[in-house]
């Protein structure tokens, strides 16, 4: 749905994005893995959404960003907020609800935001951050600048009006926005082909003036580039794009759910498509691997010390900031 | 009588109520082959085909407003809102569509509607998907408000919904599903519109609904080992209202506090409090207290969440100091 | 965007046909004249949306349907009620707000329904009759039979969310459903362009696996055509279409509206396409064009009369109806 | 002082906000060429442009969330949605984000949004454009309601709800733009949160906001003239709600009429009344009565139309009852 690339947009990103890629990647891997063991040990409550098995998404579609550019996320959002930069102290503090945490515990994993990030936040609602993304990119166009917003959701929301207005609205004023379809081929359980009479998302885009590519969402670099290409093209004023990648959730819709609807040989098959051996492969240097593996582990392991010491919300406070 | 859980006895109703009349179908998100996320439609798409038990994609407004069209052609929808933050997604579809259908045909059409959600805090699941909205309904002429407190309310209530030939909203508590309670083992309704003291006392009136009629019953049972009788009454609808019940426990106790867990600022409390004052002044000891939810968005962290509304300490207290009051 | 139609298929209505669909849009182009006319007069208040120019796709589409076939209509909605079966003089009596009205004064020219005409109602939300429609034919599923539903509404509704999400529901499940978007390019005084990055309407229907054809919406014939095999197609179990029939209007937005913002010219070129005379000529016939004028001009003349003698609705029992 | 229309007194109040700070700006249906329904933005396209005043298609939940997008990111933008009813599309918008976005965040984003809506019966517009949701506002915390009557207080309170670093719900009154009224030549705020004292009185307070202020000073005419010297408290904003200025006139005259135009039922009037009562109990020689909107969508004919909310003589009459109750 879009012409061929380039030979230089099909190059490789240089090393040091492809090492900042994995580490988000394995950073994100590392993180949720703690996320559902601490869930599972009764410190995390409410909802939690692992992105584990979609990382090359946030991971590809954030290297093509510069760092005051936006994001908007999801329910499913750590991956997100780690590609974004997030300090893994801060989201570690949040998720287990306390003070020191980005949303000093207010928000807890479904809510996660940070102004410094420039992350507009994660969304309890599905849709729901689509027109917020939508109308940063507006915001972005009135006070003037070549920044560039990402709005992060799933196949899900592509069913919700919002999504179809928002792009409508992109479309026409052409506004500096990519839609980053995460499509993992489920909502909750809902099968994607039980949700939509069309599969082929990317289709969406064009109906609306904005045109529409499919990726291979477990390829952090493919990711990456068709990113880089919408962002330059946001970038140079001339309008949302619409990106599909396909990628796959290894696990339940959240930390409660066994996800038994799930076909082991089809889950099976997305496996060994890993995002992250995939990328390793891509790089190719088991030693520089190796040495951002442990440098996550170790800041992973000061995040959960920081979190489990930060005390609670203060109750008093909490109480005497609410208004009469 | 046989015990269900407040999910089961939902069910019940539901299934009986798709045995007897073929109009009667479900839709909403995975309520179909996952049994819905509160487990109340479990099973039902094993009896009755996804002819009749139909899960939807995420598209609040459109499925709800389709549930108001196959009413509109005469079929008998109930509708599943996940959670009643989401029924913001189709509050033009309730509001503007269902609440106003009938009037506006003069009184000629019918729209036997029911939609199904829940609503309050209790799981840590913060800003978005914890708040208790009746009073948005409430405000709103051609809707009915049903909020059941146990499992035999529950079913006997939601029966009389899906047979009620205007449209229902049905909120449901996300802390209630698991709580076990006597159920009639013969069909039984529950006219919409009848409050229930759920114990009586002389002393001070507990007006409640929903999870926090549990509540109640909880601080009226410590009022008691202090020699304070506390009246409990739970409206289980709130449009149409008991007035007769209502005016009629303020005038014997002449004390009246209302708990609810919605916001206070404008929660349905304010209300009623209004009306009992108007309607019973004379009869009052004192002014009709009013102990809700705090005017904040639901915290996340446990800590917080939980001071967000009414605990049975604070019931207790208030009624206490109620019931000292202009003696 | 779908395969051309049978030679079958391209035939003429039969004649009888032809002049029913005539009647209704002479009707509707007579009823909307005395309608301005006495909204000008002060007899009507509130809004009043003029469908004059467009009654061919009323006629059309209606023409397609059985009596127990549903409709589902709009702001701009009484050439729907007309072509419908409507009595003139309950519709009058209606705009009238005369108790003697469809919905017995309460509900004036934007929300005339009825039941016993299997119209399920004009609506004054935009875009907010579209799921009531879709829902109707997911009702006709349920309890089973061939009936078919038409949601109309304009390309200003398509920019609503609820268009989007209703076309995935009803081609998801395959709901006999057509919806026929009236393009008449203009949402009050928004043009299409200015509202939309892609004004072809009809492509949204295949991104959500629902067939889009385009008609020329002044030409009854061929709006009955498409409708004619897109109510096939539903009854058949096939599922839902989309039509984009396009066509103009020849006033304002409303009654109040001067519409300064149409181009006069194009105005005039829509004009020259005047739908009630491209159909008198299709039916060649003088002679019985002008009985069914005579007869619609007589029944005009009985429910402006009707209308005017009804009484207002009576205040004490509207205020004995209403519940505490 | 010079007289305005309110719609001009609106408009002045955006147009000098506009010129005074770059993030401020317009967005929502045909308000840039066509200046607007209710003719508020006319002019203001030619000023500072289409980057600034931005027409948007029929898409209430996507621009309303846009302008919540864009204020995240530190514009000030004020959205105009056409009619309150069609607020009823954008309610997740409204409520689950832009209410709720500061408190997610632990209090470190501000949201700097100003919602201009209308609302209210009168046109013969019926069920879908006639009515009055401030209740569903008021309720949600995280949002302010500020809804002006007369040209001076719509100029001044749009400009300091465009300045305010939270979201703000401004509710016009479709009867409204067409009234005169002096507005000061100098620029001028009034802060958020203070109610006006229209007429002062001794015997009995009404208290209102927006279109039924005017119908109260009217009624408080016709009552001087039989010997009753209402005081007529106009609200303003409702949140935030001036408590002082309410008690203390409920105090002072003992007796209490409010007066709204949203159905009675869970509208404002409850709380109110119940805070009343509840706070100035003591001092009230009756209870605090409301009038309101009857419980029923607005129907189209003029006779019915009308008799759905509170009239003058009502008015008086409910006033002047309560001023000789107790005594
Ligand atoms: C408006 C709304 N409807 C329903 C839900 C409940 N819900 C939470 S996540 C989810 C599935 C979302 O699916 P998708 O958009 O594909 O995201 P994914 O979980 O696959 O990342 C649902 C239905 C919600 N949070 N918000
Ligand atoms: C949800 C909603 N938004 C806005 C309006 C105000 N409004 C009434 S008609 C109209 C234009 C509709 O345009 P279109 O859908 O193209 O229909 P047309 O008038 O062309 O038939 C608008 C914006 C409304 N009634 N409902
Ligand atoms: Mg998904
Ligand atoms: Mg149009």
């Amino acid at each position: 749905m879009d012409a061929a690339p380039s030979d230089k947009e099909n190059g490789l990103p240089p090393r040091a994005l492809l090492l900042a890629m994995y580490r988000h990647m394995f950073a994100t891997r590392r993180f949720e893995e703690v996320c559902l063991d601490f869930y599972r040990r009764g410190l995390i409550r409410g909802y939690l959404h692992s992105y584990i098995g979609e990382e090359a998404v946030a991971a590809g579609a954030c290297a093509a960003l510069r760092p005051d550019d936006y994001i908007a996320s999801t329910h499913r959002g750590h991956g997100h907020c780690i590609a974004k930069g997030a300090d893994l102290r801060f989201m570690m503090a949040e998720i287990l609800g306390r003070e020191t945490g980005y949303c000093r515990g207010r928000g807890g994993s479904m809510h996660i935001a940070s102004a410094d990030l420039h992350h507009l936040g994660a969304n309890g609602i599905v849709g729901g951050g689509i027109p917020l993304a939508t109308g940063a990119a507006l915001g972005i166009r009135v006070r003037g600048g070549d920044q560039v917003v990402i709005s992060f959701f799933s196949d899900g929301a592509s069913n919700n009006g919002v999504f179809a207005e928002s792009l409508n609205l992109a479309g026409v004023f052409r506004l500096p926005v990519i839609y980053l379809l995460e499509n993992n081929f489920f909502a909750v359980s809902t099968p994607i082909e039980c949700a939509t009479g069309c599969c082929e998302l990317a289709g969406r885009g064009p109906a609306y003036g904005v045109p529409g590519v499919c990726v291979d969402g477990n390829d952090a670099i493919a990711v990456w580039r068709e990113t880089r290409r919408a962002v330059a093209r946001a970038r140079r004023g001339e309008g949302p794009s619409l990106i599909e990648a396909r990628t796959f959730r290894w696990g339940g819709h959240h930390a409660n759910d066994p996800g038994q609807y799930i076909d082991p040989e089809r889950l099976a098959g997305w496996k060994k498509r890993d995002p992250l051996a995939l990328l390793r492969r891509q790089i190719d240097d088991p030693q520089a691997v190796a040495d951002v593996e442990s440098r996550v582990e170790a800041e992973l392991a000061a995040a959960i010390d920081f979190a489990l010491d930060s005390p609670e919300p203060d109750l008093p406070s909490f109480l005497a900031a609410i208004e009469p | 009588m046989p015990e269900l859980l407040y999910r089961e006895a939902l069910r019940r109703a539901l299934d009986e109520e798709m045995a007897r009349d073929p109009n009667v179908f479900l839709l909403g998100e995975t309520i179909a082959e996952r049994g819905g996320s509160f487990k109340v439609t479990e099973g039902l798409l094993a009896r009755y085909g996804p002819q009749r038990v139909i899960d939807t994609p995420i598209a609040e407004a459109s499925f709800t407003g389709m549930a108001v069209g196959a009413a509109l052609i005469g079929l008998r929808p109930v509708v599943e809102l996940l959670f009643i933050d989401f029924a913001l997604l189709a509050m033009d579809q309730i509001v503007n569509q269902a609440a106003k259908i009938e009037f506006i045909s003069g009184g000629r059409r019918r729209l036997p509607l029911v939609i199904r959600t829940q609503g309050g805090v209790g799981e840590g699941l913060a800003a978005q998907h914890s708040q208790s909205l009746e009073a948005l309904f409430y405000h709103i002429p051609g809707l009915k408000v049903v909020m059941p407190a146990t499992p035999a309310d529950a079913y006997g209530l939601l029966k009389s919904a899906i047979r009620d030939d205007h449209p229902v909203v049905f909120i449901e508590h996300k802390r209630l599903y698991g709580v076990p309670g006597p159920v009639p083992a013969e069909e039984t309704l529950l006219p919409l519109g009848s409050a229930d003291c759920k114990r009586r006392g002389e002393d001070v009136t507990l007006v409640s609904w929903s999870f926090m009629v549990h509540r109640c019953l909880a601080a009226a049972e410590q009022l008691a080992r202090r020699g304070i009788e506390a009246e409990v009454l739970d409206l289980r609808s709130l449009v149409p209202l008991d007035r007769q019940a209502l005016l009629g426990s303020a005038r014997k106790t002449g004390r009246v506090l209302i708990v609810h867990e919605a916001v206070r600022r404008g929660g349905v409390g304010g209300d009623l409090a209004a009306t009992i004052m108007e309607e019973a002044w004379g009869n009052l000891a004192a002014p009709v207290r009013r102990l809700a939810g705090r005017n904040t968005p639901i915290p996340y962290s446990r800590n917080l969440e939980e001071a967000c509304i009414p605990g049975v300490e604070e019931i207790a207290a208030a009624a206490a100091e109620l019931a000292a009051a202009g003696r």
